[in-house]
This record gives structure tokens, sequence and C-alpha cells, in this order.
């Protein structure tokens, strides 16, 4: 059975590309060195909630038709837009994403990428105060100390630990790992490693400090190499397998971000405590951050998302940078789709603007707040949207979806997923990466070639294929108009 | 009459692995639905609200109402903070309040929870169908 | 003087785009010409004529700057306003965004509400609300730190998150509640909010007064306390007489901001007056 | 498609043409002898200049670090956009342009040729997306090579010829055009936020020292036969005192040229040019410099002129760009590349008024003026970081016009001023000597046969400028100098008309150039690369390199190597 080597995930930001997939019959049966998501996308993404035909809404209902005529529906419909929404963007890929910015401009319409509703906040603070960053190597060869701070590497990035931070082994830093490893060794066999890991991934108790009410000064860890904190408002997964775990009380990040601020450069404070946390405890961690050689920080959605969102980041972006007046360190947004950071970075050089670009009036505008598709749907201020590889309707606040659903929809997927049920014109796709090749962006900027394992059911295109036509339509109806 | 027990939290949405494969299954699948209808609560409130897991609750908040399942968590303890993973569900409570961000409000919302379990927790259609009417 | 009236054609649902309605542009314009200025209703070019009624009210002078009044709701019309350096706006009914942006003199007066950004990076004149305004009322652009650098602001209801941020100069004055991030970064001048201050007010801010005379839920652990004081001055003629904690900061950036708390409304921060 | 340029006052230095009204007949994309009179299409030039299209061997265009730039920074674009056209993209400037409008600011001053100097091998896809993105002209790009661990490791134990082959793969793998090096040895130290001091200074870990690493690559460059020299940004750029190193940079290969050669390229050579002890005794190097490169021939170097303008720094050099953020207070970003590179972006506002801002504008000029031949120093604002390079038309008035420079030196800081040697030098650049500096002078450096010239088989890629040198003394009309070097009357770009009075006509696609080096032993080090690959780097290998399709028009140059 013919075995494909390298293949990249297109799941999450870790963007992993030692995956190796086993082909059979033109199916994908097996899945080796993947995650639980990554299995489930390569082993499921054919399964019964595939759509297999372009289909048009008639009388309410969604039904069959050929590609040619849903194209040239869809083209109508935004040819004719006067504030079209173009939305998606994070799950397809850069070439993917550069049609789709052509066809914004070309109908003057608002286009966003997912990145508005999980990193937009970091991004908005990365434009304030700059970002000192680097390569997900470099963490593994050299960073001895790894936060991670309102993120949940353990579910939504399930190899990050291990394939880049402190389960890595880097050249200058050796794996936290093994010291785990080793324990076990001990006590099974070889062939039982494996489990053993998986058991004591599970079991083994972390050093969890009491919850908040009861907090108290700990003594902190003076373990040897690698370290591992994990900041969060609840005990995560990720937080059970670090070496420490702050728990901070929910919307007080901030406040725990700027103190920190405070502490690293030796300043006193005149609280008590700070989100719920005893200083004392805080300035043992300040210590471990300014005395390591190489830190990194890793924050997600728990950062963004909370009260204070953009200037949460803006306090951790600061926070790292005045670190590096004492020492090495880096931070990192934990980016979710495995592109949305290729649609940042295509966006930006071809508009200037990492995301919620307006072409209404013929060139690049950028607000989010005001350009943004959610604020653009709770203003009411769309007639049309045509979305791309995303499911808006799952994930936008109920209002926000309800003015999407009401005007004509576009929707391009391979799936049967939530915002297709309500669409007008409803295009399927081929999954990049899996059927279709491409390039995808890391969470650290690198590109890497998505590659095309399988063919697609007869009939099913590219995203890029079917924007392609799309924007061929758009133009041919134009032109027309023109003449007339 | 008794009164209801009512319960006043702090919501958060956010990812879980069992969505996140979920997701990749499809987003009609089973694993999908069952994987975001659910809310996780600490057991000593769920104690205090006199649910079991698997009960049906109500989460309110000033945006909507939603019925989801109750599920005990297993990061416990964390006191008056409950989750639901993101998803249709998760949006009918959530605040869409941008803040001139471009970001609605998914962590942080103030809400109540009370036991509901006469009322069912709406499978994807019927919701669909009851908040947007199409589909 | 020349006075002109604007009446909305119709309810705007599109984004409207008119950085012509400003006295400069229309002063000395004749009605026509005004009608025949450029604007944008969504993505489509239109002139001002096809979405306002324009009508010439008075025109005896052409020496004094034109007053605009515009009658009716304009949330959707953008960039009203903007760069203004002369005469008068006056909007009866609610105002989009941008209203005022850039603006060097003159006066924009709004009986109703704006939506976010208005006043943005003003460097003269005045701006008052008599409803409530937006988020980012008087804050520079995006990735800019070029804040407010002159002129007045007065909002009586209530506004949103980061009002003032990074800002230099002038003097903005809200007699209802404020939003999170009051003068976030801000260097100068001085922002005062009668009412209640949603959290993190002053933070990282350099220089400059903030003046919260209600609720404040927190001060950030990084301000220091400096006194009390019996009283804080807003600007000539306007004083309020009630004890105010006054806290300096933001440490994290070495600001020497002046952060002042009424006491009365806030028993919370009796915490820090064993410092004093 | 046949193009006949009549009647213009031509200046092609390669061939030795100066100022000669003739007629350039163009054919098929190349300058051919003659063409069909009557079928070609005719541009009368008469009372123009025609030169060919203008080249930068130093121009930050692409890449990550540009759009990491791009992304920084909404407010350098917001005030200066460009709508759609029937023709031609949207996009936005000012000092970082989106890639469809740079190709465009190029075209419409008459620039066909672009070199991206610093592209980071671990994402070379990217660089060559932007690129293949950016219409018009022709580009290349340089992957920065003096901190790769490779090379350190091999230069280290003396392993030249396997550092070669490895050089020579990466050149194919990256699609890249030259050998770049960036505070060579001081980014790797930046890895771990340290810098080497100067360069006989080890870098940490690796027992090497920037001098190694300079003489190694040099060596290397030279068994590689690479069309250009090795491409060095020096250690300590931006500190004052500096010019001692960049002396010592030059001085430390002298004994590597022959035959007169170049072996050595140092660019923005202004930013290595400082003299003093601190910013306060800070003052110009120029002199040295331009008396070292006098006496040379071993050297060819590029201005880094500044520009008074808000503009974006972005240089490879971390430490570098570091200490800037420190200096200036502004938003800071920093991109290390795993065992490769690193990055900053300093946003950055040069000042008339500021004694530094106003010393670094004097001394790009004192080099450019005071360095005799100007095949050896060519023109360039390294942009972003000088300033952006739609500044190129005040550059080229300043070098003709010694009444241009004084209008400015009366404006700056008056400290800077009488410091300056401006006043003293009276040289002012002919038109033939402008084509030499910004474009035979660039091509040659480069090695591209085929460009910076107008004789038979050279690209066609021309630029017609609305002055003429017969009737007008650029010296005192350097404004309309400006003028037209702002909008070239026409730009030709390999033979068809893409801008006509400063307006972009047609938006065609540029080939990317690339060195497909042959080395004799085919590297064998796939194996062993494969096996170091995993210890090295965070992707697997065979999705390391930029395959062809990257390329929106690939055009390979098959170099012979010497190993």
């Amino acid at each position: 059975m013919p075995v494909v080597k390298a293949v990249t995930c297109p799941v999450c930001g870790s963007l992993c590309d030692d995956i190796e997939l086993t082909v059979e019959n033109g199916r994908i049966v097996k899945v080796k060195n993947g995650c639980a998501m990554c299995e489930a996308k390569f082993l499921g993404y054919c399964g019964e909630h595939r759509v297999l035909k372009p289909m048009i809404r008639k009388n309410g209902g969604l039904v069959k038709t050929t590609l040619k005529e849903a194209v040239r529906r869809a083209a109508e419909i935004l040819a004719e837009a006067n504030y079209p929404v173009l939305y998606g963007w994070s799950s397809t890929s850069c070439e993917a994403i550069s049609v789709g910015i052509e066809l914004a401009e070309e109908v003057g319409g608002v286009i966003d990428n997912t990145s508005v509703v999980c990193h937009g906040p970091s991004i908005l603070s990365i434009q304030n105060v700059g970002i000192p960053s680097c390569t997900l190597g470099q963490i593994r060869h050299r960073a001895d100390l790894i936060v991670y701070w309102g993120s949940n590497p353990w579910s939504a990035h399930p190899r990050h630990i291990e394939r880049y931070t402190a389960f890595a082994e880097g050249r200058f830093e050796k794996s936290a790992w093994r010291s785990y490893v080793n324990k076990v060794k001990a006590l099974v066999g070889r062939k039982k490693l494996q489990s053993a890991i998986k058991r004591l991934f599970v079991k083994k108790p972390a050093p969890v400090p009491p919850p908040i009410s009861e907090y108290k000064p700990y003594p902190f860890i003076t373990k040897e190499g690698r370290k591992l904190i994990v900041i969060d408002v609840r005990r995560t997964k990720s937080a059970e397998i670090a070496d420490y775990f702050v728990q901070v009380e929910p919307n007080k990040d901030y406040e725990l971000l700027q103190a920190f601020r405070m502490l690293i450069r030796d300043q006193e404070l005149e609280v008590d405590r700070v989100a719920g946390v005893p200083v004392e405890y805080l300035e043992e961690v300040a210590d471990v951050m300014v005395s390591c050689d190489f830190g990194a920080l890793f924050f997600g959605l728990g950062l963004t998302m909370s009260s204070g969102k953009l200037r949460n980041i803006d306090a951790a972006l600061s926070l790292v940078r005045d670190l590096n007046m004492r020492t090495k360190f880096i931070i990192m947004p934990m980016r979710g789709h495995f592109n949305v950071t290729g649609a940042n970075i295509v966006f930006t050089w071809q508009t200037g603007y990492p995301y919620a670009v307006d072409f209404s009036l013929g060139y690049p505008r950028y607000n989010p707040g005001e350009t943004s598709v959610v604020d653009v749907l709770l203003r009411k201020e769309s007639d049309a949207a045509i979305i791309v590889a995303s499911d808006p309707v799952s994930s936008f606040p109920r209002k926000a979806a309800e003015h999407l659903v009401k005007n004509p929809l576009i929707v391009i997927d391979p799936h049967m997923n939530v915002t297709a049920q309500m669409a007008d014109v409803l295009i399927p796709s081929a999954f990049v990466g899996i059927e279709a090749s491409g390039t995808a962006y890391r969470m650290d900027h690198v590109p890497i070639p998505l590659k095309k394992v399988v063919n697609p059911p007869k009939g099913i295109h590219p995203d890029e294929e079917i924007l392609r036509r799309i924007l061929k339509e758009v133009r041919r109806i134009k032109k027309k108009e023109e003449a007339a | 009459m008794e009164e209801k027990p009512k319960l006043k939290v702090t919501l958060l949405t956010g990812r879980t692995i069992e969505q996140g494969v979920g997701k990749e299954w499809g987003k009609s699948s089973k694993e999908y639905v069952e994987s975001v209808s659910v809310c996780y609560m600490d057991p000593e409130d769920m104690k205090r609200l006199g649910v079991k897991d698997g009960t049906n609750i109500q989460v309110s908040t000033a945006f909507g109402s939603v019925v989801v399942k109750a599920v005990k968590s297993l990061r416990a303890p964390h006191p008056g903070v409950v989750f639901i993973p993101y998803g249709p569900w998760a949006n009918v409570v959530v605040d869409p309040e941008t803040h001139s961000i471009g970001m609605p409000s998914f962590k942080g919302i103030p809400a109540t929870v009370e036991p509901a379990p006469d009322k069912p927790v709406l499978g994807l259609k019927e919701l669909l169908k009851t908040v947007f009417r199409k589909g | 003087m020349m006075l002109v009236n604007l009446y909305p054609l119709k309810e705007f649902k599109l984004p409207v785009v008119a950085e012509c309605i400003n006295p400069d542009i229309f002063q000395g314009k004749k009605p026509k010409e005004i009608e025949g200025l450029e604007v944008w209703e969504g993505n489509k070019q239109k002139r001002l004529g096809e979405l306002f009624k324009v009508e010439v009210a008075k025109e005896e002078s052409v020496s004094e700057a034109a007053v605009i009044t515009i009658h009716g709701d304009v949330s959707h019309v953008k960039r009203i306003g903007v760069g203004m350096k002369g005469g008068e706006i006056v909007v009866k009914g609610d105002a989009g965004m941008h209203l005022g942006e850039e603006m060097s003199g003159g006066k924009i007066t709004v009986y109703g509400n704006v939506l976010g950004w208005a006043g943005s990076m003003m460097k003269g004149g005045t701006i008052e609300i008599h409803g409530n305004a937006g988020d980012y009322l008087g804050a520079p652009y995006r990735g800019s730190t070029e804040g407010m650098k002159g002129g007045k602001i007065i909002v009586h209801g209530n506004v949103g998150n980061e009002v003032g941020a990074h800002m230099k100069k002038g003097l903005i004055k809200i007699y209802g509640n404020a939003g999170q991030f009051v003068g976030f970064r801000m260097h100068g001048g001085t922002i005062y909010v009668q009412k209640d201050c949603g959290g993190r007010g002053g933070a990282c801010m350099t220089d400059g007064t903030i003046v919260v005379g209600g609720f404040l839920e927190s001060v950030l652990p990084t301000f220091t306390i400096e006194g009390l004081r019996k009283r804080v001055k807003i600007e000539e003629g306007e004083v309020v007489e009630a004890p105010f904690y006054l806290f300096l900061g933001d440490l994290t950036e070495n600001g020497r901001g002046r952060l002042f708390v009424a006491k009365e409304p806030n028993p919370h921060l009796g915490y820090y007056e064993k410092f004093l | 498609m046949e193009l006949l340029i009549k009647n213009g006052l031509v200046y092609d230095p390669i061939n030795g043409v100066n100022e000669e009204k003739m007629d350039i007949a163009v054919k098929d994309g190349k300058i051919v002898e003659k063409v069909n009179e009557r079928r070609a299409k005719k541009i009368d030039a008469s009372g123009m200049i025609v030169m060919p299209g203008g080249i930068d061997i130093h121009s930050h265009i692409a890449g990550g670090k540009v759009n990491s730039g791009r992304l920084l920074r909404p407010e350098d674009h917001f005030k200066d956009f460009e709508r759609k056209t029937a023709v031609t993209r949207s996009g936005v400037g000012y000092s970082i342009p989106s890639t469809f409008t740079t190709g465009y600011r190029y075209a419409r001053m008459g620039w066909t040729t672009v070199m991206d100097p610093a592209m980071p091998p671990l994402e070379a896809k990217h660089t060559h997306e932007e690129l293949s993105d950016t219409p018009i002209i022709d580009k290349a790009s340089y992957p920065l090579l003096g901190d790769w661990w490779f090379v350190l490791e091999y230069l280290r134990d003396g392993k030249i010829e396997e550092c070669a082959r490895h050089v020579a793969w990466m050149i194919k793998a990256t699609k890249g055009y030259a050998i770049k090096l960036v505070n060579p040895g001081g980014l790797e130290a930046w890895g771990f936020g340290r810098n080497v001091k100067n360069i006989d200074d080890p870098v940490p870990y690796f027992g090497i020292t920037p001098r190694e690493i300079i003489r190694g690559l040099c060596r290397v460059n030279k068994l590689l036969n690479l069309p250009h020299t090795i491409h060095v940004h020096t250690n300590n750029l931006g500190k004052p005192g500096n010019y001692v190193t960049a002396l010592e940079t030059m001085k430390c290969v002298e004994d590597l040229a022959e035959d007169g050669k170049p072996v050595i390229h140092i660019t923005h050579c202004q930013f290595s040019a400082f003299k003093g002890d601190d910013w306060r005794t800070f003052e110009s190097g120029a002199e040295e410099i331009a008396n070292y490169v006098n006496a040379h021939s071993h050297v060819t170097m590029d201005m880094g002129q500044v520009i008074f303008t808000d503009t974006t720094t972005m240089t490879a050099d971390g430490p570098f760009q570091y200490i800037l953020y420190t200096l200036s207070g502004n938003k800071w970003v920093n991109h290390d590349v795993e065992t490769e590179t690193s990055a900053g972006i300093v946003p950055f506002h040069y000042r008339r008024r500021s004694y530094v801002h106003a010393t670094q504008w004097s001394i790009g000029l004192e080099l450019a003026l005071l360095i005799k031949d100007p095949w050896k120093i060519l023109m360039t604002t390294d942009h972003p970081n000088g300033g952006p390079f739609i500044a190129y038309p005040r550059i080229v008035a300043w070098l003709m016009s010694r009444k241009a420079r004084e209008a400015t030196l009366k404006k700056i800081n008056s400290k800077a001023r009488s410091r300056s040697l401006l006043p003293t030098i009276d040289r002012e650049l002919s038109f033939y000597e402008i084509a030499i500096v910004t474009r035979a002078g660039q091509a040659k450096a480069l090695g591209l046969k085929n460009k910076g010239h107008l004789g038979i088989g050279a690209d066609a890629d021309i630029a017609i400028y609305k002055f003429n040198s017969e009737t007008m003394d650029p010296s005192k009309k350097y404004k309309a100098v400006r003028r037209a070097f702002k909008r070239a009357a026409y730009t030709i770009k390999s033979g068809q008309v893409v801008v006509k009075d400063g307006e972009v006509l047609k938006h065609v696609d540029g080939a990317t150039m690339w060195l497909d080096v042959k080395t004799s032993e085919e590297a064998k080090i796939t194996e062993e690369m494969k096996r170091r690959f995993k210890d090295y780097w965070t992707v697997e290998f065979e999705n390391y390199p930029v395959s062809e399709d990257y390329l929106a028009i690939s055009q390979p140059t098959t170099v012979k190597a010497d190993v």
C-alpha cells in the first residue's frame, strides 16, 4: 500500500508536516504521527456529511443544480450587491485567498478572515506595540522557560508541546519529556512505553496551587532544565502537565500582566494580591522569567477574548518586550485554524492590512470595529455574503448570524456545515491539503506546502478554481452591464 | 411556590478537544452536536443547583437563553465559572458587543444557570429553525 | 453667513462615506455645486444630492464660515466634518463614525448619539454630543500614536472604551459613564468622567489627568497612591468640590499621570489610605 | 512585437554611449539592430533621455520581514492608497507598499529590476510568493547565509568545499541569487539576546569569528563562480565608530581578490560609516571609507541614502533593530529564524533637525561624491531603511546638483550642517554617471549580462525621461530632473510599453531570476542533510525547498561551480 510521507496536517496552526498517510483505493486508511484531530480529519473528511453537488435554494429548500448554474447565480448575487461581505479564508490555501481578495476588489466588498474573532485583537495590539517573536525551532533549540497563558495546547494544538516546546529536543535545550520517560522506563518494558506515557499524561499529579480562595505562597519549582508554566482561569489539561500552574481570576489577566511588568523591573506593588494571586507568589514567577536564558510566552484566546481583549495582548507584548532588557524572551499567539496566519499574510501583502479590508471605495481600507465582518453584520449594513471554508453561523453571536442569513448567502465548503444549511447557493469544494495542494503558513509565519494526497470526488473542485470561475463570471456580468 | 434554584456565574466559551475532533467529523455529526451542546460545571456548583451529570440546564445571559446538558467538569475547582464549547448553542448566549475591535465577547459573560430537566436540548436543525427561521 | 440644511432622502442602510459634509468645502458653493459633491453609498459613487435634500437657507456673506445642519438620522454616514477648520455642523439626529476626525477648528454639535472615533486625532475646535458616544472617542487610527492634540469634546451621555487613547493635549468631558481603558497610553491633556468608569482607567498613561467622579471598580495595581485632594479643577470655571484620591502612574511606563478618583463613591479604595 | 524609439538622447555606459542621439530598436523583448520601420510601433523620444531600465541592487520589497512591517503599520498606509483602475490592482503605500503598488511605483520611475536582499531560507516561499505578486519588474532575492549553522560548522571545521556544496544546494533550494551576510555571527548570538563586538569576536557556542565567516563565504562565492560577490551588511551597523568595522571587513578579503575584480559588496554603506565614540561625538566617517575604496578595486558598495521622512526600518540584524527600538521607543518587531537568521523592524522618522539624522543624510551623499569611480558606489536608500524608494528622484537631483544639496543643507540641523563635508564638494554627477549608479553599475556588480545596457541582445527594459539634457542644465534645473525621474515619460519592460507619462498602462508579470548552481560532485549531501535536517529545523526536508511553481515567471541562470 502506498504511504505518503511528509504530509502537512490541515487542522490547526501548528501545521505538523510529518504526517504519514496510507492510501488504499484512493482513500486514506491509516494516519501515522497525527493527533486525534488530525486522524479525525484525514479519516473522516469524506464522511456522510460531504456535499457532492452544488445546490441552490428554491422555495425555501436546497435543491441540486449544476456547477455552472451555481457559479452564475453566485456571481449575480455578488455583482449586484452594494456592500457584500466575503468571509472565511483561514481553512483554505493562500492561492485561494489570493483569488478571494481579487474578487473582493472586483465586487467592492468587505473581505475578512476568521482572525477577526480569534487573534484579531492580538494583531491590533501588535500594531501598537510590535512583537518580539521567532520561529518555533528557536524555541525548540533554546527555550528554557515556556509559558502558556490563556491557551490550552493539549486540546487546541495537541502536538505543540512535543514538537516545538517543552518536550522537544533542541541543540541547546534538552526535552523535558525525557525525564518523564526515564522514570517510566525503570518501571515498564519498552513495549509498554507508549501506553505508560499516556497514563502518565493523564494521571500525573501536577503541583497545582490550591484554589484562589485559599492561596498560599508556594515554594517555586527548583527543577533543572526546561520549565513549563501554565496561566489560565481553569485548570486545563495543559495545566496538569505543567511544572507550575497559576490560576487567574476570570477577566483579571490585564491586572496580572501589568503587575508582572512592574515586578520584572523590580518595582514594588502596593496591593497584596493581583487577580486573586498573592504578590509573593507572582514575585517568584517574575524571578523565573527574568533569570531564564530564553523564555517563550504563548498566548491563546483566553487572553484575546476575556475582558480587556486587545489590551490584554498589549500588556503581554509589553511584558515580553520589557523582559528583553533582562534576558531573551519571545511571545507568540497560538493560532487556531491551519491557515489563519496565511490569510493574514496574503491579505497584508496584497492590501497592506491583515484582515477586515473594505474595498467599497475601490481601494483597501482597514479599521476593525468598522470594516470587520461582525460589526458590519451587527449594524445590518451588508446586503450579500460569500463564505469560504468557514462556518460563521456556528461561530458568530446570534445577532450577527441573523443578518448574515437574512441576505443572499453563498457558501463554498466541502461539508454541510451549519452555515451551508442556511445557504442560498452552496458550492461543494475539495479539501485543501487532502484533495488539493496549496500553501499554508504556520503560526510562526513559516510557509509549508499542502499536499494533494487523493483525488476529490468527481465534479468537485478546489476553492481556488471555484473562486476563479466566479470572478470570471462577475467580470463578464459587469462588462455586459457597462456595455448596456 | 418553591423558588427554583438559580446560580449566578461567569460564562466562558472555548475550544475542547472533543469539539475539535467532532468538528473534523462534520458539523452535522452526532460527535459534533454532542460535544458542543453541553455546559461544563464545577461539581460543587452542580450540588448547589441540585443537578447531576447529564441533567438539562438553562443558561441565560442578557443576550439569550439556551438549554444544554450539564457535565461535571474534570478541571475543577472553578466555582462560579461555567464553560460551553464553541458552537451554535454557545452563540445564543454570548455577548455580541465588539467594543469596536471586531470581536464579540465570547468569554467572561455574566450568566445565570438553572435546572431545566423538563426542557429538551434542541437538536441542530431545530435550534437553527428556532433561531433563524431558515434552513 | 451661509446656512445649509441637509435632509436625508431615505433611511440609510448601507454605509455612506460623506467627507464632503464640511463647512470649509460648502463655503461659497452654490446649491447645485453642493448637490454635486462626491459621496459613496456602499460601493457606489453618488452625488450628495442623491442622498440628501440640500437647502441653502441663507447666503449673505461669503466671508463667514458656513453652518451645516443635518436633520435626521445619519448614523450610517461616516466621516462628517473630517478635517474641518472652521464653521459649524449641527446634527439633529444620530451621527456615524469618524465624526470630526482630524478637525482643527469650528464646532460640531450632535443632538443624538454618535458612533466610534468621533474627534479622532483632533487638533482643535469643539465637539459637543448630547447623547452617547461610541468607542475610541478622540483616539487615533489603528497603529498610530498620534492622539488628540487639542480642542475640546463634551459628551452629555455615556461613552465606550478607550476614550482619549494616546491623547497629548486638549480636554474631554463626559457627564455620563465611560467604558474601559479611559485615557489609555495618554501623554497629556485632561479627561473628566462625571459618573462611573469601567476598569483599567489610565492604563499605561505617562502624563495628563484623568478625573473619575463616580464608581471605579478598581485602580490598576501599577498605580501608586499620592494623597487626598479636596477638590479637582477640570478647566477654567469648572471645579469639582469633593474629596478625591490621587493616584500616580502608570508605573509600568514610568508614568507621571494623575488619576483622581472620587472618595465617596469608592469605599473599596479606602484600603489605600494606610499608605498615606 | 516591434518597437522603435526614435531620436532620444541615449545614455548607455556599458557600451560607452554618452548622450548620443540615436534610435533603439526592440523586437520580442530584446534590443535588436533594427526593426521594420513601418510595422514597428514608434516612440518619438526627441528631446528626451533614454536609459536602460533602472536597477536596484538592494531594496526590501518582499518576504516575511517586509510583510510584518506592512502589518505593523496601518498608519503608514491609510493616507497613501491607490485605487483600482481598469488595468491595475489597488493597494497602499507609503514606506512599505503592498506588492502590486511596489511594482507599479518602481515602473513609474523607470525602474525595471529590483533585488530583494534578505531572504530567510526557511521562509523563502513567502518571499517568492510576494515577488510573484509584484508586477512589471524583474526581481531576485539573496538568501541569508552568514549565520546558517551549516556554514558556521563547515567553516569552523575548515571544510570549505563541503560548505560550498551546501551553499550551492541552498541557493537552488531557495531560488536565490547571491550570498547575503548580515552582521555575520551576530545573528546567531542574538538567538540568546547577545551580539558580536567586532569581526574577531567569537560567536558563542560555535568557535568561529565573523572574519572567518566573511572570508569563508567569500571563498565559497568564488568557488561557485556566482555572478555577484558576497553581499555584506557589516557587523556593528548603526553604531558610532563602526567605520572601523567597515574598513576591517573590506580589508579582510583584500587578499582574495584577483585581476582587480570585486569580491565583496558592502551594502547601505552609509549605516556603516559612522565615526565617534557615542551619539554625542558622532560624525561622518565617509572620507576614510572613500579613501580606502578609491585606493582599492575589490569592493563595490551602495549608498543606503537617508531621506527626511517617516519610514520603517527593517533588517535581518536583530540586535541592531533592538538598539534602534531602545533609542526611539517606537514599536518593535523581532523575528528570529531557527538555525539561520533573525530580523527586526522599527518605524523611524528621520528629522532634518536631528543632528544624527542630518549627518546620516550627509554621509550617504558624501560617500557617493567622494568615491571617484561611480561603478563602485551605487544608488540605494536600502528601501525602506533610509527612506522609501520613491525618493530616488530626489537623490538623483542631490547627486547632480550642488544647488539641490545646498537647498536641503539650509534646512538641516545647524551643527550637522557645519560639520558636513558637502559644502566642500563641488562634484556634480552627469547623466552618464547617473546612468552608472542607477543602472549600468548595478547590472555590472550583479553580473546581470542582459540588463543595465542597450546593446544588441540586451533585455528591452528601457526608461525614457522628459528632460532635454542638450538644452537644460540639471545642476540648475534640478527640480525638473526630479519631476522627470518621478514620472517616466515611458517605461518599457521586455519590449512592452508599461508606463506612459507616469501612468501604468499594463499589468504584466515580471520574472524571478535565480541561480541553478551546478557543482561537479552533485551533492550527496542529501542523505546527510536529511539526517541533520530533523535535528536543525522543524519542517520536513522535502517541504523545505521552493519549487518553481512559486515563481510567476521562473528565470534560472546556470552557473558552473569549481567544486
